[in-house]
């Protein structure tokens, strides 16, 4: 498994660089504790990289795997700490990673299948309507340089004074998006087709609607699924992202925000690891279906 | 009543803008930047009918004309903010995480373990949410620009990465056998041909990494930040309730996204001039 | 314009836009094609016969002069489905079998599936590409694709067929048998063709017209009525008439190499 | 039924700062006055102020600034109860940095939480004659995150921090009281009266409205008082509504001890005191004060005085 | 083997994976040829000429069986530069002009600037494309492309050149152009060449040696060593002897139709 591999070299840096990060707080943490420090005064110590500190105090580097609430945990403690709110709770528990997954999970689906719709009717209008190409196309560009959080809470608010509340003002964010991917993908795909293909059928005057499913949606599978992996990568960090303006109940944004401001950095952490392995793997289904239609396409060796 | 009124805006818009759209001169420059104003014009008309007629509260949505007032009088808060979030951080940070991800690209390329290996890997950071990144980059780098530049870099990482290792592997068998008859080596191939093949994919990623380093320039300064930053200024004028504030700073956000975009676009209409897509 | 007149065109000129300037394709092109006629087009490479061809398909809209099909448009002539065109490359789309390539324009024009299936066995067995049905593009020679090419035209019955060189990167023997197959097709539907070709003796072989083009910008430089008969074995190639034509043509074409 | 069911707005996430709510809810103190009332959990994005305007809530926690603040925006929030007497705020300083005195902080990194939560510093240090926009003498002020890492990390000499909570993580953090200095805002005399329930002027003419209001403030501040008498169980029922399943006992129980010395002497009822020292203190907020003149009609004692009868 | 035995083929097959079953391409296919000779491929499409070509310059490996080119293998040799190669389809690269798409083997190879320019202007020249150096490949015609990328594959002096239908979109005159051109570059240069071509004529009149193919699975079915003189004027192909190969070629053709 080549992803391993990678997968290793990564936590061997990270393993090694778990000692200069903390090394700081070790130090100040064992001098409490009643060791003699070099240099003594904490406000001195800063002046010293990590490294250069944990040189000199080499009785501190075995510490610094251990903190309860380092800067960088070491994977030891992340792995641990997944395993633990992952495998020995009950899944309906609210101390279960599984439980708070499947919250933001359900978000993610139905943001990333409303996304994804309107992605695909907006690349389809854009294409097929000179006005909506002109027009719409560079709004939709602008919509995502709008800064999502700053226009969540405005979409909470708005959606619950009519009385919306629960899974879709989640689902909006993450559906705000996941569009964008799956519309520039999709307008380059469905204008993929060159001058030959899209010839052969004006000269069987073919429909516009025949040009779309025979032609140009065909053609645009590729794009689309290259999209569609941002997509859901971009759904999952909107869900994530709309946890906190709904108040921050349940769900992986609730679990890193709540961790960061308890100082229990472990919760965060592995929050933080939950959501990208969530990610991996729906981005993991979508490869597989992708290479599964592709294959059913003949497009693969191509 | 009111959305009567908004309705015959919105038909007369667009109305023109197909007049517009299909008129001879559609192509100019002028016109493509008319279209897409008119647009955006019919909406804040509509905005501004329903915000006056409905009476909402300026709490909640503002009128255009406050806060095209508002923004008249902050020039100077916007201009800082824009300094210190989108020239500090957000360029840096796009600038960062465009060189990695295609030094990865080039480097995973090199070999199919490596790119089996490193592509999933790609796709487990693009999911790190940024609520979970920011403040860990945050107290790693502290509160000024450096951390924001990392998550911005981190952000655009991943659709750069993909695209490139994509666009790469995009040349045709008969394109890349015509190198292998010349015995082109590896680097001669990837210059004279996979790198001009992949320039559409790699556009492409470009163009989703600029909205998403504007975003998360901003988003992370919620996390901490000195006092000056647009997304300091959004989140303090959030709690202030000085909505007209947050849709000014808002406005500078999309202004200078939009820009950004606008240069790549150009940028890539010049490189891959070639493309069907271009054409 | 009579009723049976079926292309005409007149005083045509096209012009490309370059990034070096722009390219005379086609000047001052006049021509007149009756209904059941078979032409063919030949010229030196570039002098503009896929232009015109296209400019006929309406794939191309000439800068100046007037061309009309049936009596319409080619706009509206293309509406009518008039048009089988196979064009210079195979062109088949790569999510297609060829089967499925064929059955394109069957779909698009609505036959029915057991039609289709008759069909495309049909032009499959004509074009020799049987058990290739369910082959995908990439997996054929260029020659295989070139054929399912052909057999895609052919599926369907337009009133007019315009071909472009459909048998370049086909062996002597296939063409041979081709243009048997393509003339005994011409002579029982009294379909049109419109034919670019760079063999003289398949121009003449096959033609009840020969257009000689020029290059530079594109003209015609000659226009040979054959006299041979509709019905013609394959050694007409070695009788006087034949030999005549041939060197008519050859002629024509080497006038238009000399003026360049 | 709507003239039942009454939905509160919190100013933070689900911990024992809001215990009395939690408590009433969750002993039928609601229930027992024939109320169905809704907790809403805030949280780093939400503005209460925001949520009520919008239609999303009857009642919010605010700070007062906060809330006068929003007054003056033209949204006419009202103090219909204040069951915090005392306020929690404090910075929380090294004392390495050799900080003693509000003079010291001339020239030092200090901490402060924004979103409408930075107007008593500002007040503070413009009654103290100290810029805030980081020269040589003035102070380098930091929009803190959600974390006391700036501290600890000693990216910041100082930072915001509340007795109830974040000086408590400070501590948990092994750093020992007697290095640090603290500053509460109670004994600078800049305190700012914390989590007073407040609820849209227009509803109060509504005598349904009003009827509803008294009910809540009435078993709301029972379950204060069950909260104070019983900072365990409190703590428990805390946990209980803490969907998120991160919070621990210990820190919501230490928490639950801290906000009852802040509740204590408290009926319900707003001290008229309080609320004066208050808007003077943002009144003095200096060249950019918080509120620009005296509000008028931001509180009513017409609730409390019907829920306490 | 011989230092003078350029490229030598034994028991050569090869079979390609389709979604549907495998497809026999190449069958024991035993092949000399020597330093200097210039070789023809012809067969009926789809047996399998493109591929033993790609085998050759080691584009496709063998399933079976050896190959090796001047006493390497086809990768070894493919380092050494040994080969120029003319595709069945022009794919010239889009983002090229045609100028730029005859200097990439150039640049390649590290020639000189000036040297560039210089052999550029030559092949442009030698396939009459001058004034298209700056034009962009979709801005040619299809005839023009190809002649484009046959001037990429002569710009550099390849031992061996390998040529997929080199003129198959050509017309007679170009065509005998440039076979006449062809046939001097060879005298002169003493290259290699390999040539895949349909048209039995030209196969003739280029060839040392004639190898006739037939299809499903592609075997080898004739291999005539051409008794005509290396000087060749056009007018050869009214000789007896020229006629005679002729006649050979074509009923190994058609041998291979009727084995079918
Ligand atoms: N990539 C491939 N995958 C599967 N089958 C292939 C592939 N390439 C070629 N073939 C099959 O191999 C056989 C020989 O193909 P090849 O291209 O060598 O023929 P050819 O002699 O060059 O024909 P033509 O004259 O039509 O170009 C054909 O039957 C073809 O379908
Ligand atoms: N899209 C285009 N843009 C610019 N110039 C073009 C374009 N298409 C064709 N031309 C030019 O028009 C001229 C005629 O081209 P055309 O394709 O009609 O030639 P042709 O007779 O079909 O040649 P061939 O036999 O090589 O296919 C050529 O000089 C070509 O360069
Ligand atoms: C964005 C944001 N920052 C700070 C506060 C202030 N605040 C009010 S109560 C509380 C909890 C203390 O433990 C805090 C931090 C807020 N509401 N929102
Ligand atoms: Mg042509
Ligand atoms: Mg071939």
């Amino acid at each position: 498994m080549p992803a391993l591999v990678v997968v290793a070299v990564i936590i061997a840096v990270w393993t090694l660089a778990v000692v200069p990060m903390n090394a700081h707080l070790t130090a100040d943490q064992a001098q409490r504790d009643g060791l003699v420090m070099t240099p003594e005064a904490p406000a001195e110590r800063q002046e010293y990289s990590g490294l250069v500190l944990a040189f000199k105090n080499p009785q501190i580097i075995p510490l610094t795997y251990t903190q309860t609430r380092p800067r960088l945990p070491s994977p030891h403690q992340v792995t641990a700490e997944l395993y633990d709110s992952v495998f020995t709770k009950k899944i309906t528990s609210k101390r279960s990673l599984v439980y708070h997954g499947w919250v933001t999970l359900s978000a993610t689906l139905l943001g990333f299948a409303i996304g994804t719709g309107l992605g695909i009717l907006l690349a389809i209008g854009i294409v097929y309507s000179r006005t909506m190409d002109k027009s719409v196309m560079p709004w939709a560009i602008t919509s995502q340089t709008i800064p999502i959080l700053a226009l969540a809470p405005m979409i909470i608010v708005m959606l619950g004074a009519i009385g919306i509340q629960g899974l879709l003002p989640k689902s909006v964010i993450s559906a705000y998006l996941s569009f964008f991917p799956v519309v520039v993908g999709m307008v380059k795909g469905l204008r993929s087709p060159d001058a030959m293909q899209l010839d052969l059928l004006r000269t069987y005057s073919a429909s516009p609607s025949q040009g779309f499913w025979k032609l140009r949606l065909p053609a645009s599978v590729p794009y689309l699924f290259a999209s569609l992996k941002i997509g859901i990568s971009a759904a999952l960090v909107g869900a994530i992202v709309g946890e906190l303006p709904t108040g921050a109940r349940a769900g992986f944004g609730a679990r890193m925000l709540v961790g960061d401001q308890y100082g229990q950095p472990m919760v965060t952490w592995a929050a933080l690891f939950a959501a990208a392995i969530t990610a991996a793997a729906l981005v993991a289904i979508l490869t597989l279906i992708e290479r599964q239609t592709l294959r059913r396409m003949g497009m693969e060796a191509a | 009543m009111a959305y009567v009124l908004a309705l015959i805006v919105w038909g007369f818009g667009w109305w023109l803008n197909i007049r517009l759209s299909h008129s001879p001169r559609a192509d100019t420059r002028l016109f493509s930047l008319l279209i897409p104003i008119i647009f955006g014009l019919t909406i804040v008309v509509m905005w501004e009918i329903l915000v006056q007629m409905l009476d909402i509260s300026a709490v909640i949505l503002p009128a255009p004309s406050a806060i095209a007032a508002r923004f008249a009088v902050s020039t100077h808060l916007l201009w800082a903010d824009f300094e210190q979030t989108i020239l500090k951080g957000a360029m840096t940070g796009y600038v960062l995480g465009a060189i990695a991800a295609f030094a990865v690209a080039i480097l995973a390329d090199r070999s199919p373990f490596l790119t089996k290996g490193i592509l999933p890997v790609g796709a487990f950071m693009a999911a790190l949410p940024i609520v979970g990144t920011a403040p860990i980059f945050v107290r790693w780098l502290g509160s000024d620009w450096h951390s924001k530049a990392a998550v911005v870099g981190v952000m655009v990482f991943f659709p750069i990465l993909v695209n490139t290792v994509a666009g790469l592997k995009d040349s045709t068998a008969m394109q890349r056998d015509l190198m292998r008859t010349y015995g082109a080596g590896y680097w001669t191939t990837l210059f004279k041909l996979r790198l001009p093949a992949a320039m559409p994919f790699v556009f492409n990623g470009l163009k989703i990494a600029t909205t998403l380093a504007l975003i998360g320039a901003i988003v992370a300064e919620f996390f901490g930040s000195p006092t000056v930053g647009m997304g300091f200024r959004i989140s303090t004028s959030v709690g202030q309730l000085a909505m007209d504030m947050v849709w000014a700073e808002i406005i500078v956000a999309a202004l200078a996204g939009s820009a950004f975009y606008g240069l790549i676009a150009l940028m890539e209409k010049r490189v891959t001039f070639w493309h069907p897509s271009q054409r | 314009m009579t009723q049976d007149m079926t292309i005409h065109a007149q005083g045509l000129d096209l012009t490309f836009d370059t990034n070096d300037g722009p390219v005379h394709a086609l000047k001052d092109v006049n021509l007149e094609i009756k209904k059941g006629e078979f032409v063919s087009f030949i010229g030196p490479s570039g002098c503009g016969k896929t232009t015109f061809l296209r400019c006929i398909a309406g794939l191309e809209t000439p800068t100046s002069g007037e061309i009309s099909v049936n009596g319409m448009t080619p706009d509206q002539a293309r509406q009518a489905r008039a048009y089988g065109y196979v064009f210079q490359a195979a062109g088949l789309y790569p999510w297609r079998t060829i089967g499925g390539n064929i059955r394109l324009p069957l779909e698009i024009m609505g036959f029915s599936k057991s039609e289709q299936a008759e069909r495309v066995a049909r032009v499959l067995d004509l074009v020799d590409l049987n058990g290739f049905d369910r082959k995908f593009p990439w997996q054929l020679s260029g020659g295989m694709q070139q054929r399912a090419s052909i057999a895609r035209a052919l599926a369907f019955d337009a009133d007019i067929l315009l071909m472009d060189e459909p048998f370049g990167a086909l062996d002597e023997i296939v063409r041979d048998h081709l243009n048997e197959q393509l003339l005994q097709l011409w002579a029982r539907t009294e379909k049109t063709i419109g034919f670019v070709t760079h063999s003289i003796p398949e121009a003449v072989y096959l033609s009840t017209k020969i257009v000689v083009m020029s290059p530079r910008p594109g003209r015609i430089s000659d226009v040979i009525d054959s006299p041979l008969p509709r019905e013609r074995p394959l050694d007409i190639r070695d009788s006087v008439e034949f030999i005549e034509i041939a060197h008519r043509v050859r002629d024509g074409l080497r006038a238009g190499h000399i003026d360049e | 039924d709507d003239a039942n069911s009454v939905t509160l707005q919190l100013q933070w996430v689900t911990q024992a700062q809001f215990a009395g709510y939690y408590v009433a809810l969750d002993k039928g103190f609601y229930e027992e006055e024939g109320l169905d009332v809704t907790i809403l959990p805030g949280g780093p994005d939400i503005a209460p102020p925001q949520v009520l305007a919008g239609g999303g809530a009857d009642v919010m926690l605010n700070w007062m600034p906060s809330a006068l603040a929003a007054r003056e925006k033209g949204l006419p929030v009202v103090n219909i109860a204040q069951p915090f007497k005392s306020s929690g705020l404090m910075l929380t300083c090294w004392k390495d940095t050799g900080i003693t005195s509000v003079e010291d902080f001339r020239g030092k990194t200090i901490g402060v939480w924004f979103f409408g939560n930075e107007y008593p510093f500002l007040s503070w240090m413009s009654q103290a004659g100290i810029p805030t926009d980081g020269g040589e003498d003035g102070v380098t002020v930091l929009k803190q995150g959600f974390n006391v890492d700036p501290l600890l990390q000693r990216e910041a000499d100082c930072i915001s921090t509340m007795t109830y909570n974040e000086y408590g993580q400070v501590l948990d953090a092994g750093v020992s009281p007697d290095e640090l200095v603290t500053f509460k805002y109670e004994d600078q005399g800049v305190a700012t009266l914390e989590d007073g329930i407040y609820a849209l002027e227009e509803n109060l003419s509504d005598p349904v409205f009003q009827d509803k209001m008294v009910r809540f403030v009435r078993a709301s501040m029972k379950g204060w008082e069950y909260a104070g008498a019983n900072p365990e169980e409190a703590a428990g029922i805390v946990l209980d509504n803490d969907e998120t399943g991160a919070q621990t006992e210990a820190h919501q129980v230490r928490m639950m001890g801290e906000i009852a010395k802040l509740i204590e002497g408290s009926d319900g009822s707003l001290d008229v005191a309080d609320y004066e020292r208050t808007v003077a203190t943002l009144l003095a907020g200096g060249s950019d004060p918080v509120i620009s003149k005296a509000p008028e009609g931001a509180w009513t004692s017409a609730i409390t005085d019907a829920a306490l009868k």
